[in-house]
Order: structure tokens, then C-alpha cells, then sequence
């Protein structure tokens, strides 16, 4: 696919933010470098973003780099230090992005012209940091199985003896999502409701421990389990539109909803930095916060942004505390989960 | 001491038969070889009476006992019959020890203790290997395996024991003391043996009697002096060392010689033959090199020629001609003691001299017209090549 | 004869040694710099926290100590020495089991073992272990299916257990243990068990007390391979132990390096270290075990005689061979495809080809197959020929030369692929002039290469045995320099093992999971890594459709191969007769 | 035709050296041999003066051009000597055929078409394989690898051949039929041949001059008949089969003649010797089982004394005795020819008997009495121990 030969028109944007997004774009395609490099853990998933933003803007590609964390920050260190960058973003939760964001030399203030005046882009680390959506976490259960009316919809039904044995979830041990979310349950906020005395009951469910955090929903369309906890709605998304008997409980009734700001770290010298700008832009649009809820299950970061479909509005919804980017302040909760989850 | 009797054994592989109808006694005490080139069934046979392979048809018997009868299902394995075996890649068993390797056989027939060490020692000593007990057999040389294998094969006291060509991997020296040592505890044990060889001097060395097969049948048997001296056929007399065998028609006979005109060439030889021939009959003469001497009588008679000498090679105690006698090939083996005798110098290449073959040394054998040809291995062509370049450098 | 003067001939001499003298020394440094210089770095890294080029580097034991210290390092080590010595045990008796069962007696299938094993070699060991996941897995594995629909029972079978994984493990390496043994038994004097039987011995006692003795040698070699093997295997004990938390040192160094945020490396180094430690231990274990012992006894007319007949016996083994035909290639292939037909894995409805549709028709997948057919073939290219060049230098040469290669050559055997791709990443990271390398293909595939060296070494070794230095010698008689005598004659008598190792070392490559996951560059994933990233993911049928795609390739590559060499046969058969009718 | 001067060379392996300063010359046109036991050092020797190996010290010469001098940095490598070698695993190219084989010296050599396909032809026709040519080389027999071995060697012409031990993968019958067209090819192509062997027979049948090694040194030097007749040494008396090889002293001399008292025997034998040592003086005399022969003649003489018969085996045309002559162990080969003139039957074990060694045949050589152990092989201990075995039984 090659460059739009038209200036490209994002709709509802204003005509000086156009002007912007196709300042950049030319300029990607000036220095050639229209392919952004993209790591972060699954990644891969949010392909359908990627490729909304190839539509938009044709020619730009986006090549996502699936690796754990920690692998991902020592190649950002070893691109860092030896000069030789490859990645132009990286993604995910905040508090692995914000790790990244806390070297020296890794991200830089990616600078977003395409936000209403009146919203102050809320960085963090500095300025080093991006976050640029919310993705939430839930149930969802085998429609083959389960009827739509017995699913559990509150953390508690899930200790229905009637579930033993039939729970699906990530391995919560290794770095991921659902590691901060069941620090989440145990946060001072949550606890009185939740806490440490919760998570004993629901090892006691016998949980089938899925193949990985991302492969959960797959694991209860093959019949692993009935019911999957903790899962990102994005992951659901993709195994749903590919036909599996799934359905997806959203809201909790009881208020446990997690979940987790997505934030991207914008590489200091990226080799396609033009690009790697230009996504990061469009994302800040209405088109982009539009398309991060129609194909990544994410509510967008603009006030008045539409939740995923069906999804209630973000302001009218009762959920657990952000993760904490702290590490010294989830340690004892992972240390609990790490205890718990140990077989 | 065990008669062994085969009776009308075959051995097929496939729908091709290795041995047809073999009948064979073996007397108690008695040290037998079977003699013949490769392939012609001997390995089998010996393989047949050991138990190692079946035979398709016939039977054995070895003392007392029917060990095989094909004809009534009867079959005895190895490990059931109570022989010994010696291989010819000795089969020593490279992760026991000496002393382990003889012991096995006696360990396995449940000897112990006490007795199992006086009759390993005894093994041992008898092929005065006492002081090796415990090397490892690797480290022995070529001979003391060698030697090993006897003892294992000795160990149990089997009452008959099969050797498969169990010297054709040592040196010549080497392997004539060995083949004394098998004899005489061959002697000492009074063990019934047969010995497989396709070594003619090995057999004569060694046997009491001497069977030689060809493809899957017996050819000749009898003793050494036999068969070194009267072969029957080309092809025992060809396997005996007689190196010259020449085909021709008989011209007259007499007093158990026959003379022989020989084919495509002006000469007459003569030779024994154990039933004469009538005139006219075709047959073969077959001598050896050393019934070939160098002739001094003036008055020629049937057996003498002349002839070129096309190469002469020295051998120590004799020289050995290759001799152009009117076309024919002729091998010549002339002592030193014979050179001296008639105060001559070795004679060199291009030589003409006078010749005899003797009469009493040749034998008749009936004329192999189609077989002739077989006699010689293809690889004597080497030496042939040098009579023709011969003729051809004279040309 | 010309009369050369004795000047020119000097002269000639010297610059000869001079030329000899350099291209030693090249060779010697660039072994050096690509095999020893590398591995140094994990000793380096075990007491350096961070990445060599960070700019203050702490000097530090701790951990070292932190790993040493933990329980988990040691819990760790006892899974590990179970898993090596069980299934090493068990694939070599079988190996050896079916070794025996192949050129030693009159077993009706014994003729299909070899190819058996052979393509059995060539399933990589992810695909395998997928497919036995497919099959076995606690909840919806095939096997629990199809139980559940016949017995009702809830669970029959659970391969992520320490009984899955030592059935799998034990059965994966059968093949090599076979393959790298079949050879001593199709040498070894069949009259050795005949003296036995001869002796008063029957069958059972004879194949215990001698014939298994009798291959010692590449008893105990096969085994301390495979036991060197699974200690470093990463996929099975990834797949099928993490989850049923029996942790080894492949997945324990991977933790630490992957899993737990940041890095641990001192930890990881640390456990490599350990490996190995015990790699070495292996290796003198075995040497001790043969030390001062030749296994070589007179060998004369070797007795090629009818096999062994087995009796009764022989139809249980018959059933054995089934029994691991099934097993071993029958039942996970056969998952791996069947969950390759269904759009949701485990969903037997709509099967179809979709998902190898969609595969050739996503250029990312589509680009990660070719990529990865083209780093199989020329890495197994470059591993083979390396292979072939440190084989003939420890073949032909004495002294330093010889120990210094086979050192070099023996290093990658003794570290987990992670810790190999982690130290040649901080060894180019060290090293100023070729810090460029990273996040390069180039440095990938050179580690692939490095990785696949000692395999393809095997093999070249016992192609380079066949080769007598007298048919070289006589080539220099006959006028030819070294390099003519290279090239007409050592090259040419080697291309048939060359070709068979490059085909093995390709599937080698292509099958490797745990270089590319650090040190493939974006849009270079190779398609382990492609479908490990779908399994993952939850995408299991794509994963199931690219494994089938890359089976089926290789299988074609073979039929190929196969077709040629056959056909060439036939020709040079031909040419024989010919030959044979007026000769 | 070339010469091959050899001078002072040493080669050593780490710190051992194999060969220990070797001069040698081999005249154009020479046919010689390097004989020796294994370990001698003859492989290592032909090696060197084919460039396959780097002496240590030394140098070497070939016609007009050093090749190897060591003290000046001089090493032509192999390729560059024009030489021909045959290997004893013949080293045939298993991917060429016999054409292939054959012409690559040419080709290498730069022969071209029409001339290259003469000599090629020449080379196979003079080894009697004109029409093998297209045969892959695996489907010849091994006496026909042989050959196609012997045609590479000579199809360059080159000056000089050597040959480690050509033979010595072939049978006993097809080993003097091959060693015949080794030699007969010399002559023809009239090079120079250096032949290693470790067959005395071998040795004696081929060449123009013997050279026999022991522990990397010349033991002696000369032509086959002045070995097999006169042996200087008794290494060398033992290594051409002399089988008999006793001490004692000296007790007379005359005419070249030498009187020895043997050690731990009530015997004097009679023998040759070239320089006569003094009376009084230790010695051992070296004579084959052939010099001795049944003494028919009334008078006591030195070298006649009576003996008894531990064994005696029949081979075919002469008898081998294995005597006790006063616990003097003596191993005697007599000719049936001598038997039949005497009019006696093969002498049997145990019967006692005259016998005479012939002093013409017998040589008086140096004492080795610290080496005397080495001459007789530790094999032989298996013929001695049927000695030991009779005095045992006797006792
Ligand atoms: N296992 C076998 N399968 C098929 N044919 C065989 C087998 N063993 C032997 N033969 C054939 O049977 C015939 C006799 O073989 P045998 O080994 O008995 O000969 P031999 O006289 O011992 O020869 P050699 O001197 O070479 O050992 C040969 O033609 C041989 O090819
Ligand atoms: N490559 C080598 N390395 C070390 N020692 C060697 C080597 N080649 C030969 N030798 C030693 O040198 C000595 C002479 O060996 P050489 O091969 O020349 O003997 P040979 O007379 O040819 O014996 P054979 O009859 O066994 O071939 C022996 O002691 C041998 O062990
Ligand atoms: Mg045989
Ligand atoms: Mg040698």
C-alpha cells in the first residue's frame, strides 16, 4: 500500500490538527521510515487498532513485538546503551511502561497536538510517559455451557460450589494484568470487601490455571473451564470475533471492576519517530478514541470518550483502584497472590 | 567324546539351498576339518551342528541325543548342547575381564565357588595364560585373545567344540604355534573337533581327517596324505596347491600311469591315476610346481620338455620359474638343494632349459571341461598377464 | 625431472609455513571470538548486575548468593536430576531396546524403525509437546474427551504433570537415543551373543549380561547426550511442567530472565553456571566410566547371519513398536492437525482449512515463514559446513589445535539456548566495534548457528570417520594441491552426509524456540516463535495450521531429497550393470 | 629414474623419536624393501620420503633436487615430488571410477585429451583392466582394487613408487600373484620402488635389496640372498626364519667354520661364521628348522646329537619336528623326499632319533643375551608350552 496521494482527513478533527497529522505523515514518508515497532506484552492483540490506523493513513504499518516485560526492558536498556534503537513505542500497563519511563534514556515527552484545548494530557513520570486508555478486566463464560442468566456476575457467586473446578484464570505469578488486579482486590480501598480472606476462598474453587493470561478466553471456548476471571475484554474480543461460544459479564454487579491504564513510552531517538508521533496523535483524536473502543475493548482517556459496546459510561462506573505503579507498594500484595497461587 | 552324525542335512537361505543333503560322521575323539573356498557351505555346517542356525532339512545327532530332526520338530538350542566354539573374531566379550570371559560358561552352567576357580585356573594354564586373569581382554594381543577364546571354549569341558577358521586373523608365524596349541589340547582334553578352515596347509597340519566341500557338498574326504597326494578332482587338487592342471587326451597307460597329450600344445606329460583311463579319453593332469624339476637325463621321455623361463623368482630355499613350455603355462618350484646338485645359477629369464614333470607326484583327474576354467581364480590373471605381456613383447 | 633449485625451493617452503602459520591463527581467533569470547560473558554476568553496557555496572555476589540461598534453586536442581536421569534412562534403554529390536532379530516391523525414528527426529520438540498438550491436558485434551464420552470418567489422563512430562520427555528422545546407537549395534560382532548362547546362556541372560555390556561405549555416550539434552530442553518442561509447577533450570533461568520484572541475571547466570557445572560432571562420568577400557576386540569377517529368531516374543515387540508409533507420532501429530481444522480449538464444529488460509494470506505469518525457511537453510548451511571444517581439524590434527576446537565446538552443548542467546547478546553488547549486530538478524542466525554447530557435529563426525586420510594422501601423491584434494575429492565424498545434516540442521533450526524469543528483531519472528506467540495468545488452531504448514514443507523437502537420491541410485545402479555386462 | 639418498634423518613423534638418524640410498632403478617387525618404524620412513611427513632432522634427496632438508627450511610438500604411492587400503576414490581413478594424476598433471585417454589405457592394460574402466571401484574385487591402485600409481610416470604394505590385505594365493605384477611393472616402467613389508617372504621374492629396521635403525642391509643365507644379527636371523636360535661358547674355529658348546645342553652345533670370535667366547648360532636333517651316518661329529620327537606334523611335503635334544628345544623341517630316501616313515611323538644341523646352513651370530628374550616373540610361548607340557606328563 503506498501513501495516500490526498492529504489524508481524520473525521472530526479540526482542520489545524489535520494539518498536523499530515505534517507528520509526509514526513514519514520523506525519511522513508513508516514502519513503527511496537513492543509490549500481547501487543499482537491489538492488531485491529493497528490496523484502523494503517486504513487512516495508508502506508504506515505498525509491527508488534509480543515479549514479557522484563525481556522487553532489557532489549529498551540494550537499544538504549548501544545506541542502536529499534523500538519506536512501547505499550502497556502503567505500571511496566512506568519502569521503562524511570530509566534514563529510554522515553521522552511524546508531544500530543491533537487533544481538545481544555484537556492537559495527563503524563506521568515526568512528561515520559503517555497514558492513553483504560482496558478493563471481567468474567466471561462458555455460552455452550453456561446460559447467559446463570453466569456469575459478582465476585461472591463465583464461590458457588457449583463453579469448583470450572474457574479459568491466568497464571497470576508471572508479570501481567491480573497480578495487579488481585493486588487490586487486597488495596486498603477494596479490602474491607475483598482483601487477603477473599482470595483464600476462591483458590479453594480448584482454579484451572489457563495456559496464559491472554489465552484465557481461548482456554473457556475449548471447554477448559465454564467461567474465565480476570480477563482483559480485548482478549475476549478477538477470540469472540473469530466465532467462540463466549459471552462476557460487564459490569460486576458488585462494584469489582478492574481496571488498568494503558500507557505507551515514546522512545527517545526512535528510528521512526515521525510515525511512531503520528499514531500516537491519532489515538489522541476522536476517530482514535472511537476506534479504541469499538476494536480494543478500551475506554479512551478524553473525558466523554464511549466505553466498549454495551459498556457503561466510564464516570458511572464503580470499580477497584488503579494499579499503582509503586513496586514497593504492591510487594506485600504480591507476595500474598505469589504464596496464594503457588501450587 | 561324542560321535557326531549328520544325515542328510540341508540348509537353505531363501529358495537357495547352502547345503545339499550333507551326510557327515564326525568319530568320537576325532579332529575333522572341512576345507573349501569361500562360500562353499562349511560356516553353515559347522553353524547347523552348533545350533546356531537351523537346518531345513535332515538331522543330527550327537552321541546319544538327536539334537535336530527336522522331520519330527525336534530342536535342541545352543545353549541346550553342551559344545564349545571358537570364532574367528573370538567373540570375547570386551567388558569382562579375562578370568570373567572363561568363568562365564561355568557361571552359567551353575559351577561356584571353589571348583569354578580350580577349573578356570586349570582353563588358564592350559593355554598358559595363568598370569592374565585379570587384564581386560582388550589388552591382549591378537594371539592371547586368541588363546582366551580357547579357554572359554575349553572351560565347561563340552564334548565337542567347533573352531570357525579361528586363525585366519593372526599372522603366519603366530598361526602355525597357535594351530599346535589347538591340536594338543585338542589331544589333552580328547574332545571331539571340528575345525573349519579354508587354509589348505592349516588342515593339513592340524587334522586326522580333512573334508572338502564345494558348493554345499562333500568333495573328497580322507586323510591329509590323501588329499595331498592323490586329489581326486581338479577342484581338490586345484584347493591342494597343485598349481599346474592341464587338460589333453590319454595317448597310453600302464603300471597305474597314464600319459597325457596335452591340449594345444607338442607335449607329453604323466601322471597317476587310481583307475586308468582308456586311450583317447579325455582328462586333466594336475601337479604341483615342486613335481617339476630340472631334467638331466639326455633320453627324452613322456614328462620332459622344454621350455622358456619367463620370470624367476628367488624364495629363499627354492626358486620359484614361471615357464613358457610351446605355449603351455607352467609353474616350477626348484629347490636350491636340486640348483646345487647340478651346480646351476638361478635360472634367469629367457632361459631355455629342459624339464620333467614327475609321474608318480602327478595325478589323472577326470577333465573338468566346463569347470576347468573355475580352477583358477579369476585373480591369477595377474600372473597369467605377465606370460602374455611376454608374448606380447616378442612379437 | 626438472631441477628446481634448492633456493626457490626454500623459499617456496617458507612462504608456505608463513601462509600455513595465518590461516591457523584466523582460524584459532575466529573461533575464539565466536565461541569461547561469548560464553565467557555468563561468568562475567553472574557478578555484574546489568547489562555490560550500562554505565555503572555493580560488582556483586549477590546473586549469586540469592540464588544459591533459595530453596527453590535446590528444589529446582533435585526436579532437574529427576527429569535427566529418568527420562534419560528410559530413552536410552528404549533407544537401545529398539536398536537391538532392529539389527539383531526377526521383529516383522523392525525395517520400519529406522524411517520411524528418523521422521520422528524431525517433528521439533515444541510441536511435539504442543501436540501432546492438545491431547492430553486435564481439562478438554482429546484424550479426556473421548474418555468422558466412553467412560463418563471426568479426567483420565493430565500431561502437565510430572507423569506427562517424563512420558513425553522419555518418548521425544527415544529417537535420538536410536538413532545415536543403531550404528554400535549394526557393528558390534553378532557372535559375541552366539558365544553366549554357545556358552549355556539363553536369550534374556545373554542380551543382559552381554550384549547391552558390549555397547558400552555408545551406551553410556548416547546416554550422557541425552541426558545433557534434557537438561537444557526448554519446550516440554515450559509447556508441560511450569503449570503443574515442576520447575527445571531451563524454565528457572527463563523466570528469571522473563518473568520477573526487572531481570534478574546474576540469578540466571548463576543456574547456567550450575548447568554447566553438571554437564561437566556428565561428561567426566562418563569418561571415568570407561577410562582405561578399549571396547575394540579383534574384529575378523564380521558374521552378517540371520537375525535372532525371537520366537512368541517377537509379536510383543511387534506391539511395542505400534504401541510407540502411536504414541510418538501417530496421537500428537495427529491432534496437532485435527486442532489446526477447527476455527475455535477444541470446537469440533466447522472444521476447515481457514486457518491455513489465513495464514498464507497474513503477510506478517506469511513473512514469517519465509523468513524462517530461509534462516533454516542457510543456517544450517553455515552450522553444517562449520561443523564439518572443527570435525575434520579435531580428526586430523594433534595437540593444541585438536583440544582447543573440540573445546570450542563442546561449549554451546553445555548451555540452555536462553543462556547462549543472552550471553552472545551481552557479548555484542560489550564489545564496542559490533554493538551494531543487535537487534540484527545476523546475530540471530550466527547464534542459531552456534546452537546447532554441536548437532550437526555428530553427524559430520561420523561422516568425516568413513573418510581415510590415506584417500587424501593419495591425492596429494597423485600432484593434486590441499585445496584440489579439497575440493575434488574430501568435498565431494562428503556431500551426501552434508546434505542429509543441513536438511536436519534446518528443521533444527527452524524448530528453536528459546534464541529467537531474545534475540529475534520485529519482523524477523521465525515461526516457533510466531506460533508460541499465538499459543499464547489463546490463537491455538492458527498456532496448530503453521506447525502443519511447517511439517509439510519439510516433508516435501524429503520427499524430494528422497526422490533424487532414489532416482541416482537407480541411475548409478544402472550404470553398474551396464558396466557389469562387458566387464 | 631417480636416486633417493636419505641422509641422517630423525623423526620423532612429541618426544619419541620413531626413526633415530637414518642414511639411506636408493639407486636409480632399485627395487628395495624396508623390512621390519610392526612399530619399526618403515611406514614412518616412506612417509617421509613421500612428503606425507615432516622429519624431524635430516634431509632428503631425490635425483638432483632436496626435497626435505630440515637444517635449511627446505620442505617440498607431496604434490610437488613426482612421486606414486599404493596404500595398503589401496585409498581408492569410492565417488570416481576406475577411469576417474586412474586418470587423476593425469589430469592433474595437466594430460589432456588424446594423450591423457592413451595413457590411461596404457596404464589399465598394463594391470589387465583394460576393460573395467567404467566400473564404479566399489564393485571390483579387492585384487582388482589392488591393480587399479598399482595403475594410479604409475599413470604420471613417476619416478620413483612407494608401496607400505600393498599386499597385506589379500589372501595368501593372490599375494604372490599381485606381488609378481608389482614387480614385473617395475621392471617394466623401470622406477624406482620403495616397498615396506613386514613379510620376510614378501621381501625376499620382490626385491633387489632388503633393508631391515628395528626400533627406527638399519639392522642390515643387502640382498635377499645374503639375508636369507647370512644374517648378521640375531634379530635379523630370527626375523627371516630362523627358527632355531641358541647360545653357548665358543669351543673351536676353522675354515669359517665356528664350534659353539650351546648353554644348559651336552651339545656342540657347527656354523658359519664371517669373522670368527675366539675360542672362549659367547655366541648363539641361528639356524632355520631346514638345516637340520636326520643324521644317517655312524660318527659323532659337532652338530649331530640325538633327540627325541615331541610332536611331529605333517605338511603335506616335508614333516615338522618339534625335538628335545637334552631339554634343548629344537624345531627341525624334514623334506619327505629325505624321508623316503632314508626309507622311514614320518618319525612319530616320542621316538628317538639322530639328527645333524648343517653347519654350511647355520650361522654363528653375535650373543645377544640380554635381547635373546626379544628374538623369540612371546607367541611362541603357546609351541613351547607343548614342550613344557611333555616334561610335565614325563615328571
Ligand atoms: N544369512 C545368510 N543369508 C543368506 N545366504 C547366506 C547366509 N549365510 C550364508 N549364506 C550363503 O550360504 C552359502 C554358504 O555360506 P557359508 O558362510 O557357510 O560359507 P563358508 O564356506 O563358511 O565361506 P567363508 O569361507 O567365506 O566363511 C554362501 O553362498 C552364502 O552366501
Ligand atoms: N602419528 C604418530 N604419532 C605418534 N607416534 C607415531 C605416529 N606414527 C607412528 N608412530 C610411532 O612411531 C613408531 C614407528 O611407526 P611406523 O608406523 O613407522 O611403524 P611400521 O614399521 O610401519 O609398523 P607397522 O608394520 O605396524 O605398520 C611406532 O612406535 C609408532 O607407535
Ligand atoms: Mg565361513
Ligand atoms: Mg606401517
Amino acid at each position: 500500500v503506498t501513501k495516500s496521494s490526498d492529504p489524508v482527513e481524520v473525521p472530526g478533527a479540526s482542520s489545524e490538527v489535520n494539518a498536523y497529522l499530515n505534517e507528520l505523515y509526509d514526513r514519514a514518508f520523506e525519511d522513508d521510515k513508516t514502519e513503527i515497532v511496537i513492543y509490549g506484552p500481547s501487543v499482537s492483540t491489538s492488531k485491529p487498532m493497528f490496523d484502523a490506523f494503517s486504513e487512516r493513513f495508508p502506508g504506515i504499518t505498525v509491527l508488534p513485538q509480543d515479549a514479557p516485560d522484563s525481556q522487553t526492558l532489557t532489549k529498551l536498556e540494550a537499544e538504549a546503551q548501544t545506541g542502536s534503537r529499534v523500538a519506536d513505542l512501547f505499550t502497556g500497563g502503567g505500571p511496566t511502561t512506568a519502569q521503562a519511563a524511570a530509566e534514563p534514556g529510554i522515553c521522552t515527552n511524546a508531544e500530543i497536538k491533537t487533544a481538545p484545548a481544555d484537556f492537559e494530557v495527563p503524563y506521568a513520570n515526568d512528561g515520559r510517559l503517555l497514558p492513553f486508555a483504560y482496558r478493563y478486566f471481567t468474567f466471561i463464560y462458555n455460552t455452550d455451557a453456561v446460559d447467559e442468566a446463570e453466569a456469575p456476575k459478582t465476585w461472591e457467586e463465583l464461590l458457588d460450589p457449583k463453579w469448583t473446578g470450572k474457574l479459568v484464570i491466568g497464571d497470576p505469578t508471572v508479570a501481567g494484568g491480573l497480578r495487579y488486579l488481585l493486588a487490586g482486590l487486597q488495596a486498603p480501598e477494596a479490602e474491607d470487601e475483598f482483601g487477603e480472606a477473599y482470595l483464600r476462598k476462591l483458590i479453594e474453587q480448584d482454579l484451572v490455571i489457563g495456559t496464559s493470561e491472554s489465552a484465557v478466553p481461548a482456554d473457556v471456548a475449548a471447554g477448559r473451564g465454564d467461567v474465565g476471571i480476570g480477563v482483559f475484554s480485548g482478549y475476549y474480543a478477538v477470540q469472540k470475533a473469530k466465532g467462540a461460544p463466549l459471552g462476557i459479564v460487564f459490569p460486576l454487579e458488585d462494584g469489582g471492576n478492574f481496571l488498568t491504564t494503558s500507557s505507551v513510552c515514546y522512545i527517545e531517538d526512535a528510528p521512526h519517530a515521525d510515525a511512531a508521533l503520528l499514531y500516537l496523535n491519532w489515538l489522541f483524536t476522536e476517530e482514535g478514541q472511537e476506534t479504541l473502543a469499538e476494536v480494543d475493548g478500551s475506554y479512551g482517556i478524553l473525558p466523554g470518550s464511549p466505553g466498549p459496546l454495551g459498556a457503561p459510561a466510564f464516570d458511572s462506573l464503580e470499580r477497584l483502584p488503579f494499579s499503582n505503579p509503586d513496586p514497593e507498594f504492591n510487594k506485600p500484595y504480591f507476595a500474598v497472590v505469589d504464596e496464594l497461587f503457588k501450587k | 567324546m561324542t560321535e557326531v552324525r549328520v544325515s542328510g542335512m540341508t540348509k537353505k537361505y531363501g529358495s537357495k539351498p547352502a547345503i545339499h543333503g550333507l551326510d557327515v560322521t564326525i568319530r568320537s575323539g576325532e579332529f575333522v576339518t572341512l576345507l573349501g573356498p569361500s562360500g562353499c557351505g562349511k560356516t553353515t555346517t559347522l553353524r547347523c551342528m552348533a545350533g546356531l542356525e537351523r537346518p531345513s532339512s535332515g538331522s543330527i545327532a550327537m552321541g546319544e541325543r538327536t539334537v535336530v530332526d527336522v522331520a519330527n520338530g525336534v530342536f535342541v538350542p545352543p545353549e541346550k548342547r553342551h559344545v564349545g566354539m571358537v570364532f574367528q573374531s573370538y567373540a570375547l566379550w570386551p567388558h569382562m575381564s579375562v578370568d570373567e570371559n572363561v568363568a562365564y560358561p561355568l557361571k552359567v552352567a551353575g559351577v561356584r565357588g571353589g571348583e569354578r576357580r580350580a577349573r578356570l585356573a586349570e582353563a588358564l594354564a592350559a593355554v598358559g595364560l595363568a598370569e592374565f586373569g585379570d587384564r581386560p581382554v582388550t589388552a591382549l594381543s591378537g594371539g592371547q585373545q586368541q588363546r582366551v577364546a580357547l579357554a572359554r571354549a575349553l572351560a565347561a569341558r563340552p564334548s565337542v567344540i567347533f573352531y570357525d577358521e579361528p586363525l585366519s586373523n593372526l599372522d603366519s608365524k603366530l598361526r602355525y604355534a597357535m594351530g599346535q596349541q589347538v591340536r594338543s589340547l585338542h589331544d589333552r582334553y580328547e574332545t571331539t573337533s571340528v575345525y573349519v578352515t579354508h587354509d589348505q596347509e592349516e588342515a593339513i597340519t592340524l587334522s586326522d581327517r580333512i573334508i572338502v566341500m564345494n558348493n554345499g557338498r562333500i568333495e573328497q574326504d580322507g586323510t591329509p596324505e590323501e588329499l595331498y597326494d592323490r586329489p581326486r578332482t581338479a577342484y581338490v587338487a586345484d584347493f591342494m596347491g597343485f598349481s599346474n592342471i592341464v587338460t589333453g587326451t590319454v595317448v597310453g597307460s600302464g603300471s597305474g600311469l597314464v600319459d597325457l597329450r596335452v591340449d594345444g600344445a607338442d607335449l607329453v606329460l604323466r601322471g597317476f591315476a587310481a583307475e586308468a583311463p582308456g586311450s583317447g579319453a579325455r582328462a586333466a593332469l594336475a601337479f604341483r610346481a615342486s613335481h617339476v624339476h630340472i631334467d638331466d637325463r639326455d633320453s627324452r621321455r613322456p614328462g620332459s620338455f622344454d621350455a622358456t623361463v619367463v620370470r624367476s623368482t628367488f624364495l629363499g630355499s627354492a626358486v620359484n620359474l614361471l615357464l613358457d613350455a610351446n605355449g603351455l603355462t607352467v609353474r616350477a618350484r626348484i629347490e636350491r638343494a636340486e640348483l646345487e646338485r647340478l651346480g646351476m645359477d638361478r635360472p634367469a629369464a629367457g632361459a631355455v632349459l629342459p624339464f620333467s614333470v614327475s609321474g608318480s607326484g602327478a595325478v589323472i583327474v577326470p577333465s573338468e571341461e566346463a569347470g576347468a576354467a573355475d580352477a583358477g581364480p579369476a585373480d591369477e590373471d595377474a600372473e597369467l598377464a605377465v606370460v602374455a605381456e611376454r608374448h606380447a613383447v616378442t612379437v | 625431472m626438472t631441477s628446481v633449485d634448492i633456493a626457490s625451493d626454500r623459499r617456496a617452503s617458507r612462504t608456505r609455513a608463513v601462509v600455513r602459520r595465518a590461516l591457523w591463527s584466523v582460524f584459532v581467533i575466529g573461533l575464539g571470538l565466536l565461541f569461547v569470547f561469548p560464553v565467557s560473558m555468563i561468568v562475567l554476568g553472574a557478578v555484574r548486575d546489568g547489562l555490560p553496557t550500562a554505565p555503572d555496572v555493580r560488582w556483586t555476589l549477590d546473586g549469586m548468593v540469592a540464588a544459591l540461598t533459595q530453596s527453590a534453586t535446590w528444589t529446582t536442581l533435585l526436579n532437574s536430576l529427576i527429569l535427566v536421569v529418568v527420562c534419560g534412562a528410559v530413552a536410552t534403554t528404549m533407544g537401545a531396546l529398539f536398536a537391538w529390536i532392529r539389527t539383531n532379530t526377526d521383529v516383522p516391523l523392525r525395517r520400519a524403525l529406522t524411517p520411524l525414528m528418523i521422521i520422528n527426529l524431525f517433528v521439533p520438540p515444541l510441536f511435539y509437546t504442543f501436540g501432546w498438550i492438545m491431547l492430553g491436558n486435564a481439562q478438554n485434551g482429546l484424550i479426556n474427551q473421548w474418555a468422558r464420552s466412553l467412560f463418563g470418567t471426568q479426567q483420565f489422563v493430565d500431561v502437565q504433570s510430572w507423569g506427562g512430562l517424563i512420558l513425553t520427555m522419555s518418548l521425544g528422545y527415544i529417537p535420538f537415543a536410536y538413532l545415536l546407537m543403531q550404528g554400535a549395534f549394526l557393528n558390534r560382532d553378532q557372535s559375541l551373543d552366539e558365544a553366549a548362547s554357545i556358552a549355556g546362556a539363553r536369550t534374556w541372560r545373554t542380551f543382559l549380561t552381554v550384549t547391552l555390556p558390549s555397547v558400552g561405549p555408545a551406551l553410556t555416550g548416547a546416554a550422557t547426550l541425552i541426558m545433557v539434552l534434557i537438561l537444557q530442553s526448554f519446550e516440554s518442561p515450559y509447556l508441560l511442567g511450569r503449570p503443574a509447577d515442576i520447575h527445571v533450570f531451563s524454565t528457572q533461568i527463563y523466570h528469571y530472565i522473563r518473568d520477573t520484572t526487572p531481570a534478574e541475571y546474576t540469578s540466571a547466570f548463576t543456574l547456567a553456571l550450575i548447568v554447566v557445572l553438571l554437564v561437566v560432571l556428565l561428561f567426566g562420568l562418563q569418561r571415568r566410566l570407561l577410562r582405561g577400557r578399549s571396547f575394540t576386540t579383534l574384529t575378523g569377517k564380521s558374521s552378517r547371519r540371520d537375525p535372532l529368531q525371537l520366537g512368541p516374543v517377537r509379536w510383543l515387540f511387534t506391539v511395542l513398536i505400534c504401541v510407540f508409533l502411536l504414541l510418538n507420532l501417530v496421537l500428537p501429530l495427529g491432534a496437532v492437525f485435527l486442532g489446526s481444522l477447527q476455527p475455535t480449538f477444541g470446537v469440533m464444529r466447522n472444521l476447515s482449512f481457514d486457518n491455513y488460509t489465513r495464514i498464507l494470506a497474513d503477510p506478517m505469518l506469511r513473512e514469517s515463514l519465509e523468513l524462517t525457511a530461509w534462516i533454516s537453510v542457510a543456517g544450517g548451511f553455515v552450522a553444517m559446513a562449520v561443523a564439518l571444517l572443527t570435525s575434520y581439524v579435531v580428526l586430523r590434527r594433534r595437540g593444541f589445535l585438536r583440544g582447543y576446537t573440540s573445546f570450542a565446538m563442546w561449549i554451546p552443548w553445555a548451555l540452555p539456548g536462553i543462556v547462549l542467546a543472552l550471553a552472545y547478546m551481552f557479548a555484542v553488547l560489550a564489545f564496542p566495534g559490533v554493538k551494531g549486530l543487535y537487534g540484527t538478524p545476523l546475530l540471530m542466525g550466527l547464534v542459531l548457528v552456534v546452537a546447532t554447530v554441536p548437532l550437526c557435529g555428530r553427524l559430520a563426525e561420523g561422516a568425516l570417520a568413513q573418510l581415510a586420510p590415506e584417500l587424501e594422501e593419495a591425492g596429494r601423491i597423485s600432484g593434486a594441491g590441499p585445496v584440489r584434494v579439497l575440493g575434488t575429492i574430501v568435498l565431494r565424498l562428503l556431500i551426501p552426509s552434508f546434505l542429509s545434516g543441513w536438511f536436519l540442521a534446518a528443521l533444527f533450526i527452524s524448530g528453536n524456540l528459546a534464541i529467537p524469543t531474545l534475540l529475534a528483531p520485529p519482523g524477523f519472528q521465525p515461526v516457533a516463535v510466531a506460533a508460541l506467540t499465538l499459543y499464547l495468545n489463546g490463537d491455538f488452531s492458527t498456532a496448530a495450521a503453521l506447525f502443519m504448514i511447517i511439517l509439510f514443507a519439510a516433508a516435501i523437502v524429503l520427499a524430494l531429497a528422497g526422490a533424487t537420491m532414489w532416482s541416482g541410485r537407480r541411475l548409478g545402479a544402472r550404470r553398474t550393470e551396464a558396466a557389469g555386462l562387458h566387464g
